[in-house]
């Protein structure tokens, strides 16, 4: 590995925010801006690196930077930063130094402004080092710390319940899947204490390259589970994916996500729709070897992410709040990225770098999408759709990066051509590998699932901006475009959403295919594929002309309905919009997740069932310790009776005891 | 070199008695807290003086007491009983200032007997002799039951004699083990000795595999009952919930249970009649613990009960790593009493904050106070973030240790202590949400933040949470070079 | 049958001690006006100093006198000790109780000869011997306890001492009389040296429960112990100190001179009634104990305990047992003789002051907030009810260490585990005496500590915590004496 | 010459009359009487083994056990003496101050 100037700065990428963290804690209130300048140079100085870093690799993607120090036992925190987390590593500063900047403005009248950067900072630290860590227990450590910090931002405005509950569901429900993230991590150590026979030194185990060297071995191990035969692999994938599930807001944990919508939009910009959300889909990918010779694993992340993206679009088409919309369209696009690692199960690698694709694209476009609905909500006060309308008219430039990104995230573009926005050339070709998996394997669900998906999407996104800035105002709202500090990073952002798909498509892909064959780990993923009895046929974009088109057409009608619904308004959707309707409010009701989860599941069984039993259990252990003191002084008590005080009494006693004395000596002298 | 392992005594000690002469609160409190930054001051000379790799006794000192009987004063320090003594001497001193400003009834006593507590509890940790181990071991009940009866909440009086009667009762069969203990070998050795080493030296000899059980089951339960575990904690919550602070915290520091465990039990473990059994049982009682303990903790509208409960939960932590029996997680065990002495202590000094400042300690009476209490709510979220294990803090660190090498000899108990994970998260995060987020509550009048002493020593706490979660060697390594002596014990008998 | 001469005569020099500084108080107190008597007390307190002095001098000799009536040897030198030391504890605190009495010098020399009864007792070699001087203490401490004349309580408690006395008494001389004429001797060797007549035939078994019944009396072993917890309570404090902590043990010397030396042949048979007695009275004692209000009657129940628990020797019967309980003795004597004198503090308190209640002057409610009105006694009663309970580091807790220990080297760990339970019992009530003096506020004002009693709860405090923090010495006296035994 | 057995018997008797009075008696003089009662029955036991074993100890006892008991009485009538001049009476069975 060549030592250059610039990996040594490489530590520094997550060490600035910290740093800037602590300074903006501690002093942010002295400060302009509530301290902002701080986190702001911080991550521009990590993007600095990260992009440089970035750019170096680009030359040779085989040189991986790869720094590991000891840090407790047996076990290390490092630097990798090989092509994955390169291209992680740019975007995450990248976006976050953009919203950072939005936020300055956006956040101006809060004055709980340095808790606010102080807290965004801390949160790209940990992103970022988990972006960049090269042990899966960093990995873990930061993966918390990003959660711990979406717990206090979404608690950023704690005065509110709304907000404090929320805050508490997100941390909660995530924590299931962290959960089983840990127990992954656990199964993992101990397999691999015994497969090392002992800690070996200078290695360190739970580094990358220590696991992926081991995954034969893991793979053949077996555990039985209710009789069936399961590879230690599965489960420890799997485990990784249940806690992928948590953190990207899959099915069925993906509850908290639309909550979350309660913090600052700009957080919800940052935090739940570019960067942290999509650790779930990074974790998949960095750890994609052992899902992919893990037998069944994949299949698993194929159906739930596509189901997930079906799904969260249902619900999208019917909410009024525009947070919400947008929070569930993050969810249906984490699907798309699940479904497009889980179809790796036969394009291979190849599913790396398309979805890894579609989360930087999509990073772009739904950062923009949130910063828009921030400007609007900024501006209108209002976060209702229903009590919107005709906002294009005073916030245009709004409108205008808002439209753009609706397009991109719906994923118009010609296929077989380079134009089409950033959307287009991600999202399709995870279609067309569902396609190419439904060919292989007669199996065309995940298919379907896509392509109802994407008519979805556009449907519910362009619902949106029909009704937001289409039309009259339907209330009386005091509108006005945000400033240059806000709209810039818009223009900005609406750019990359529209260009840098068609720019960057091929050599992206081909980028990301290095990233298990370098100077740090070099693996043959054709021959894990086998282990997991995986074969891999073929790569995307050479599918029938109908496939290639399909997902357009179905956006384009999508985007019909919404205008003839939404802006045209021809259609009145009066009873099929209503509470009467049982589809509509199942849709509504978001199939009553708070109901079972919340009230039935948490509340009912564990806390009123459960814990009241052995509160129960608890009152009874303590009551038998009561027992023996009640018993000895009750016992005291009575046997104090017998001390007469008459003088005669005495006597008998003694006369007695002699008597008694003697016979029972006798007795038992008799019986020995 | 100082013989600072009876220093460390004998300074509190000393000190102690001072202070107890004292009249006025000036006096004691001043007294109190030099005596304890002496202390401190030995603690830290020890440490640097401190040969982490090694298992061997250091500052070892010996001399004859009771020769008749075979009893030495024979103290010393190694790596089990450095980082407890560390852990006494950091919070005590800490703890003098947090309670600096409360001005309360005849302050010589109280500051003496944290002193005397002090004292007591660093012999238990040095004492080499079983005499000494116990005289040092049932001291320790003195100070706090004082402490819980002067100071203590209304149900002071119940609360002290069922702690006191019940672990008194717990050392006494503990008492009759090491008799056992004591007269098998001096019937082997012809030689009468109480020293700790070498009778578990001898433990291994004795024919009978029922006395062997019987003396180590005697021995262990009297620590059980004191780390405690479910289901002899029946004290714990009465005793926790009623003292006062600083008596809280005392009862945290009050480490000796699981320093038994590792000085004691673990050793004699692998000879026991049936090394498996004994494993399994402790990794049970383990487990539930954890869960138990969570559980009743969900339920609890008492916020410091509710951290009590939520301590008897941890501590299982102790139990389960032991009994996974592998070099790092009898460390991971280890290093949880020294996580949860420090995350324990800001809680419930929090608890008490909010207490002195509310007057409740009613979770859901309580409210918003974030807004008012801004610097506690700080901390204060540090010592639930701890507590809850989020990693960057000690708490994680010894949770994943104890979870993760405990899982290839228990993996089943592993699992239900993973479930619980979520559940302490709930109940920690629910006790936030009520207590301090939300609207304030108007009930409660107006009420004034922490002042300066007290942030400043429950921060220094956190900090030292906050550092040890980051970089854990320098305890863990003294931890790791002991365990290693132990586990290599039971490897050796293929255990 | 050697000539009494000035040599042998030495070794009887703390009896003479004891004797003649009682007849000069008996002489000089009746030409003296009240107000001078308080010299009479210093000068007791010097007389017993001296005996103590020449007590612990002359430990290790071994001698046999007056043709073997009397044998000097560790174990006569060991409760002589024990004697001593309670009757230097009582002599001092009597300093204060007898201000401006004109009975003093009759008080005295009562402690005094009752202490010299007990101290022969310790040496007697043979049953008359034995039974005289049980005879000549028992006359003086039935006098003792009703010194005030008074108080009905006190004349009360004297009438169920004397007749319950004077019954096991005769019971006493009846068994003994019976070994006699089994034996056709008095002497304890010469017992020893035929025991076959006894072990066949069957009044040996009704002679040893006859004469368990007259020392259990003494020992307050259950059901012979009717007459102590209210003699105790009744009796003045000092007094009651005397009688717990001294004449008790004389039960427990004259027990082990003819059980263990005399009738060692029939050890089975009162092995097994000492199994039963001593478990019956450490529990009957420390359960009853708990619902009590009276301080000295609480104390009276928990000396009930301990003396179960000292019988425990004639259960396990080994040295370490033997040791241990003679070790007790000499523990026990100081926490109890200390928690009466304190008691006794207290009562002089209460009766000072008007305030407080009368009727019971020892009533827990008058220990409120002691703490705050004689730290000293409050302090000094903690570490003696500490003690009791077995807290290290002090005399009780050694004295229960060593003892409870040997029943588990003897293998009875199902006695060791009643003994245990009960000593963990027995913590209840203590623990709510140190509650009353600490934790519940005073009723009444500071008040300044009488020396007398200060000096006597300072020595039996240095005696408890010695034999706690340095027992060794003590030990190796106790087993000393269990060497005689064995 | 008189068997052993009639002396034994005979004391016995008086033993048992003793006990029986101290057990039912409320008056404080007649316990006392019993106790002698007791007391002389045992003496009497030892005189008359001290005459069947041949040696004098019992003599010598029963001469010093009748001094003490001499004593004894002495003690007792001066305790009941006291008793009498606060009750004006001796009946034992009322003192009962303490109890429990």
């Amino acid at each position: 590995m060549v030592k250059t100037a610039l990996e040594e700065f490489a530590f520094l990428i997550p060490i600035l925010p910290a740093l800037a963290f602590v300074i903006t804690f501690f002093f942010g209130k002295k400060m302009p801006a509530g301290g902002a300048i701080f986190p702001i140079l911080a991550i521009a100085g990590s993007f600095v690196i990260s992009f440089m870093i970035t750019l170096r690799m680009l030359g040779n993607p085989e040189e991986v930077i790869s720094q590991s120090h000891s840090w407790f036992a047996v076990l290390n925190f490092g630097v990798l930063i090989d092509p994955l987390a390169a291209v992680m590593l740019s975007m995450v500063s990248f976006v976050s130094l953009l919203i950072h900047i939005y936020a300055v403005s956006y956040m101006s009248h809060d004055p709980g402004k340095p808790r606010y950067f102080a807290e965004t900072a801390l949160f790209t630290a940990a992103m970022l080092s988990l972006v960049l860590s090269d042990n899966i227990l960093q990995f873990f450590v930061s993966w918390e710390l990003v959660g711990l910090c979406s717990y206090l931002l979404i608690g950023f405005w704690f005065e509110k319940p709304s907000a404090a509950a929320a805050a508490k569901k997100a941390f909660l429900t995530t924590r299931v899947g962290d959960v089983m993230f840990l127990t992954g991590i656990i199964i993992l150590t101990s397999d691999l204490l015994k497969l090392a026979g002992g800690f070996q030194d200078g290695t360190y185990l739970l580094r990358f390259d220590e696991i992926f060297s081991y995954i034969p071995q893991l793979s053949a191990l077996q555990a039985n589970i209710f009789g069936f035969e399961i590879s230690h692999l599965t489960i420890i994938t799997l485990l990784f994916f249940g806690g992928a599930i948590g953190k990207s807001g899959q099915f069925p944990l993906h509850v908290w996500l639309p909550d979350a919508m309660e913090g600052p939009t700009t957080v919800s910009a940052l935090i739940h729709a570019a960067t942290m959300v999509t650790a779930g889909v990074y974790l998949v990918a960095r750890t994609f070897p052992m899902f992919i010779a893990a037998p069944d694993s994949l299949m698993v992340v194929a159906y739930l992410g596509g189901f997930t993206a079906l799904f969260a679009g249902t619900m999208g088409i019917v909410m009024n709040d525009l947070k919400r919309v947008l929070a569930y369209s993050t969810i249906s696009q984490l699907g798309y990225m699940m479904l497009g690692l889980g179809l790796g199960s036969v394009i291979g690698l190849e599913a790396v770098g398309v979805s890894i694709f579609h989360l930087i694209n999509h990073a772009f476009f739904k950062a923009l999408l949130f910063l828009c609905a921030g400007s609007v909500i900024h501006a209108v006060g209002t976060q209702d759709m229903r009590e919107l309308g005709g906002v294009g008219k005073v916030m245009p430039i709004t409108a205008v990066t808002m439209t753009i990104a609706a397009l991109s995230l719906a994923g118009f573009g010609i296929p077989g051509t380079l134009i089409g926005t950033s959307g287009f050339f991600s999202k399709d070709p995870i279609i067309e590998a569902a396609y190419i998996f439904g060919e292989h394997s007669n199996n065309w669900i995940p298919y379907l699932f896509s392509i109802a998906a994407a008519f979805l999407t556009s449907a519910y996104i362009f619902r949106l901006i029909f009704m937001t800035f289409t039309g009259k105002p339907r209330s009386n709202y005091h509108g006005h475009e945000s400033p240059a500090i806000m709209t810039v990073p818009l223009a900005i952002l609406a750019l990359f959403a529209l260009v840098f798909g068609g720019l960057t498509r091929t050599g992206f892909m081909a980028f990301l295919e290095e990233t298990f064959t370098n100077s740090f780990v070099n693996l043959n993923i054709g021959n894990l594929a086998g282990i997991g009895r995986n074969e891999l046929i073929g790569t995307t974009g050479n599918e029938p002309l109908l496939i290639l088109w399909l997902p357009l057409i179905v956006a384009l009608a999508g985007l019909a309905i919404a205008f003839l619904i939404y802006y045209l308004r021809v259609v009145k959707l009066g009873p099929l919009a209503s509470m009467k309707n049982p589809i509509y409010r199942l849709l509504y009701k978001r199939y009553y997740q708070h109901e079972i989860y919340t009230e039935f599941l948490s509340l009912g069984i564990v806390y009123g069932v459960i814990a009241f039993l052995t509160q129960v259990i608890d009152v009874i252990i303590d009551s038998i310790v009561e027992a023996f003191g009640i018993i000895t002084v009750g016992v005291s008590e009575e046997l104090r009776k017998v001390q007469t005080g008459v003088v005669q009494n005495y006597a008998t006693a003694v006369i007695a005891g002699v008597g008694l004395l003697i016979i029972l000596v006798k007795l038992i002298m008799e019986v020995i | 070199m100082l013989p600072v392992a009876s220093l460390l005594i004998l300074v509190p000690l000393i000190f102690a008695a001072v202070t107890f002469l004292t009249k006025t609160k000036g006096q004691a409190a001043g007294l109190g807290f030099t005596g304890s930054l002496a202390t401190l001051g030995l603690a830290i000379y020890a440490y640097l003086n401190f040969e982490s790799s090694t298992a061997a006794m250091q500052f070892f000192e010996s001399m004859t007491w009771i020769p008749s009987l075979g009893v030495n004063y024979s103290v010393g320090i190694d790596g089990i009983s450095m980082p407890l003594i560390l852990l006494n001497a950091i919070v005590i001193p800490l703890l003098i200032l947090y309670s600096w400003k409360e001005d309360r009834e005849s302050p010589n006593r109280f500051y003496g007997l944290i002193l005397t507590m002090e004292a007591a509890v660093i012999g238990v940790f040095v004492a080499l002799d079983f005499v000494v181990f116990y005289i040092f071991w049932e001291l320790t009940l003195i100070p706090l039951f004082f402490m819980v009866n002067i100071w203590g909440g209304e149900k002071r009086a119940h609360a002290s004699y069922k702690f006191f009667i019940y672990t008194h009762v717990a050392s006494l069969i503990m008492l009759l083990g090491i008799f056992g203990l004591f007269y098998a070998s001096w019937q082997q050795t012809g030689i009468p000795t109480f020293g700790i080493r070498e009778l578990i030296a001898q433990f291994q000899f004795f024919e009978s595999g029922l006395l062997k059980d019987a003396i180590f089951l005697s021995i262990i339960f009297g620590f059980l009952a004191k780390l405690p575990t479910f289901p002899f904690h029946s004290w714990l919550p009465d005793a926790y919930t009623e003292a006062p602070t600083a008596g809280s915290v005392l009862f945290i520091l009050l480490k000796i249970g699981g320093y038994g465990l590792f000085r004691i039990s673990l050793p004699m473990l692998p000879n026991t009649g049936n090394p498996e059994l004994m494993i399994m049982m402790l990794g049970m009682l383990g487990s539930f613990s954890i869960l138990y303990g969570a559980l009743v903790a969900l339920r609890q509208k008492d916020l410091k009960r509710m951290i009590a409960y939520s301590s008897l939960s941890h501590m299982g932590y102790v139990i389960l790593g032991a009994a996974g029996l592998v070099t790092l997680s009898v460390s991971g065990a280890m290093f949880q009493q020294f996580s949860h002495g420090l995350i324990m202590s800001i809680l419930f000094m929090s608890a008490g904050a909010i207490q002195t400042s509310t007057g409740t300690r009613i979770i859901n009476d309580l409210g918003g106070l974030a807004k008012k209490m801004p610097k506690l709510t700080v901390v204060m979220m540090v010592g639930f973030m701890a507590s809850l294990g989020l990693p960057g803090l000690t708490g994680f660190i010894a949770e994943f240790l104890v979870l993760a090498f405990s899982y290839a000899r228990l993996p089943g108990f592993v699992l239900i202590a993973l479930l619980v994970i979520v559940i302490t998260a709930a109940y920690h995060l629910w006790a936030m949400q009520r207590a301090m987020f939300g609207v304030y509550n108007e009930k409660l009048g107006d009420i004034r933040d922490i002042n300066s002493m007290q942030v400043f020593s429950m921060a220094a706490i956190a900090l030292l949470v906050l550092y040890f979660g980051l970089n854990p060697s320098p305890v863990l390594n003294m931890m790791i070079s002991n365990s290693e002596a132990i586990v290599s014990l039971a490897a050796a008998l293929g255990v | 049958m050697e000539s009494l001469t000035m040599g042998n005569l030495m070794f009887l020099a703390p009896e003479i001690a004891v004797v003649s500084t009682g007849l000069i108080i008996l002489l000089i107190g009746v030409f003296m006006s009240p107000r001078t008597k308080n010299v009479l007390g210093y000068l007791a307190t010097l007389g017993v100093l001296t005996a103590l002095v020449l007590t612990v001098e002359s430990f290790g000799t071994n001698a046999a006198l007056f043709s073997g009536t009397i044998s000097i040897d560790a174990l006569s030198q060991f409760f002589k000790l024990v004697f001593l030391a309670v009757a230097l504890i009582v002599s001092l605190a009597a300093i204060k109780y007898n201000e401006n009495s004109d009975h003093t010098e009759e008080f005295y020399t009562l402690v005094l000869f009752a202490t010299f009864g007990m101290m022969v007792v310790a040496s007697a070699n043979d049953l008359i011997l034995l039974f005289c001087a049980f005879e000549l203490a028992s006359l003086a401490t039935y006098a003792l306890a009703g010194f005030e004349k008074q108080n009905a309580r006190s004349l009360e408690g004297a009438m169920k001492y004397f007749i319950i006395g004077s019954v096991s008494a005769a019971l006493m001389l009846f068994g003994i009389s019976f070994v006699y004429g089994a034996t056709g001797t008095t002497s304890i060797p010469a017992i020893a040296a035929n025991p076959a007549i006894l072990t066949g035939n069957p009044i040996g078994l009704v002679a040893i429960v006859l004469l368990i019944a007259g020392f259990g009396f003494k020992m307050a072993l259950v059901p012979f112990h009717m007459w102590a917890p209210d003699t105790y309570q009744g009796s003045p404090s000092v007094v009651s100190a005397l009688l717990a902590a001294g004449s008790k043990k004389m039960g427990f010397v004259a027990a082990f001179r003819v059980f263990i030396l005399a009738l060692a042949a029939l050890q089975p048979d009162w092995q097994l009634a000492f199994t039963v007695l001593a478990v019956v009275t450490m529990t009957f004692g420390n359960v009853v104990a708990v619902s009590q209000t009276s301080v000295k009657r609480m104390l009276a129940y928990s000396s009930l305990a301990q003396a179960g628990y000292i019988a425990m020797a004639f259960v396990v019967m080994t040295p370490m047992a033997l040791t241990g309980s003679i070790f007790y003795t000499l523990a026990h004597a100081f926490m109890k003789a200390g928690a009466f004198i304190a008691a006794a503090a207290v009562v002089w308190m209460v009766s000072s002051g008007k305030t407080d209640r009368l009727d019971i002057p020892d009533h827990l409610d008058n220990f409120k907030g002691l703490g705050k009105r004689m730290p000293f006694a409050a302090l000094s009663m903690t570490i003696f009810v500490f003690a009791l309970a077995g807290i290290p580091p002090t005399a009780g807790f050694m004295a229960k260490f060593v003892l409870f220990s040997s029943t588990i080297q003897a293998g009875m760990t199902w006695l060791a585990v009643i003994a245990i339970l009960n000593s963990a019992l027995s913590l209840f009530y203590y623990a709510r005496l140190v509650k009353y003096m600490y934790f519940l506020p005073p009723e009444g004002q500071k008040i300044r500590m009488p020396f007398p009693y200060a000096a006597a709860l300072l020595f039996a405090v240095a005696g408890v915590l010695a034999m706690g923090l340095w027992p060794e010495p003590f030990l190796q006296w106790a087993m000393e004496a269990a060497k005689v035994l064995v | 010459m008189i068997p052993l057995v009639f002396y034994l018997g005979l004391s016995a008797l008086l033993f048992s009359i003793g006990i029986y009075g101290v057990m039912t008696h409320k008056n404080g003089i007649r316990m006392i009487m019993c106790i002698e009662l007791m007391l002389n029955s045992a003496n009497l036991n030892l005189v008359a083994f001290s005459s069947y074993t041949g040696t004098l100890n019992g003599q010598v006892f029963a001469i010093f056990s009748i001094a003490l008991a001499a004593a004894e009485a002495a003690v007792g009538f001066a305790i009941f003496m006291a008793i009498y001049r606060m009750h004006d009476k001796i009946n034992l069975d009322e003192l009962k101050i303490l109890r429990w």
